[in-house]
């Protein structure tokens, strides 16, 4: 069976993630009237460079707890919504999906609204990192702090998913 | 009092290693032992603002004490989704 | 292969329609960073009322271009975001799927609007109706007057969007 | 002149007909058509504010004027997605 939160090298399996959200609470799934997915890609290029391919990187123990984390905070946010998110790393190519989330709910605007929370979330708190590959040499991407007790990045997050 | 440091991204390439075993006083706080590695790594500096930390998995502070035994992890600015 | 838009009895398969709109300009699909994917879901309760199935009906030729008119719509206010859009029609069981929209962008907070609004349009202004039968009866589900020139209507699915 | 008459939905299960024939004057316009049928099947009348039209697969509105072969169309508001 599938968890609801995972990091591993494994290609991502979108019908397999939902299969298991819908399966979680088997009993409020048929209440359940939107299903959100977010997927992100490897892109081709990144600050007008010309990306060849990605690898990732976690502190995966760490990195499964942000998930659980997020997951908690998107349920606090909107009771009625589900949740499900797999990242992963290594080595990825253009086109291949880093991360999947999965979101039920028997709304949806909260379906939309915890899909996009959650992926602004993992942007911030999650321990993962990428490296780019382009013409002519590497570079670690770097973005942002993390630090799961900051209110004003999480508000931010909150006021993107347009809630 | 020995513990183990584990480094990610390029923190990691800085050090040349993704783990590293340190000896360090009873009682020090991650930020002790974060200075005495950026002594050893001076690239590592420029990072003092912007790292965050965790101790055996989880996020921790600056100021939080390690034990005997742990695992404290020096995180550079994340980039995953 | 399948069209971008489509309206039909068949089930609806998700990642087909997700395949042909990654084929649909394969040029411009190494760039897209982000896919948003909504599914519609038949719940078994509305407005107090168990459900214990819908069926769907729609003037078809006239719903196939009012998905190519929100296409367009979509097009013209976030232009680096694609669209597909297919729709069910006839008896659906609970937890079946009713329309399956997929968004590919560059980047996720327009996938994520063009998705959005996408629904929001469908519900106003395409020329499908669900009769609901419940313990006891069936009715006709009555929304929406559409009227696709209704530019309020159409400014609100764009604020539900959050654009 | 003719023109065929399409109803969905609770339209059609008032009219008891998903279409119909219908003759019209030339030059008559959806509205005149939609009165007509109110007429025939007053149960209709109740959704003279609320119903959409269209002519030919294209949305179109009740002073529309029709042509001969037209296919009209009444729509209750619509409840998709």
């Amino acid at each position: 069976m599938t968890p609801l939160f995972a990091i591993g090298a494994a290609p991502l399996e979108v019908d397999r993630i939902a299969a298991t959200l819908a399966g979680a609470a088997s009993d409020s799934a048929d209440s359940d009237g939107a299903v959100v997915t977010f997927l992100g890609l490897v892109r081709n290029h990144n600050m007008g460079r010309r990306v060849h391919y990605l690898e990732y990187e976690a502190y995966e123990p760490l990195a499964l707890k942000a998930f659980e984390r997020i997951g908690r905070e998107a349920a606090a946010r909107w009771p009625d919504a589900r949740l499900a998110l797999h990242h992963r790393v290594g080595r990825l190519e253009i086109g291949e999906a880093s991360i999947a989330i999965v979101v039920r709910s028997p709304h949806r605007g909260n379906a939309y609204a915890a899909c996009r929370y959650a992926i602004e979330r993992v942007k911030q708190i999650a321990p993962v990192w990428k490296r780019e590959f382009f013409d002519g040499g590497d570079v670690w991407v770097e973005g942002a702090t993390a630090n799961p007790d900051d209110e004003g990045a999480r508000a931010e997050a909150e006021r993107l998913a347009c809630a | 009092m020995r513990v183990t440091v584990r480094l990610f991204a390029r923190l990691r390439d800085i050090t040349g290693a993704a783990e590293l075993a340190r000896d360090t006083a009873p009682g020090a706080t991650i930020g002790e032992i974060w200075r005495d590695l950026a002594r050893e790594f001076p690239e590592l500096t420029g990072y003092e603002r912007s790292i965050s930390t965790a101790v055996n998995a989880d996020y921790a502070r600056m100021d939080t004490r390690v034990a005997e035994g742990d695992e404290i992890a020096f995180l550079p600015p994340v980039s995953g989704g």
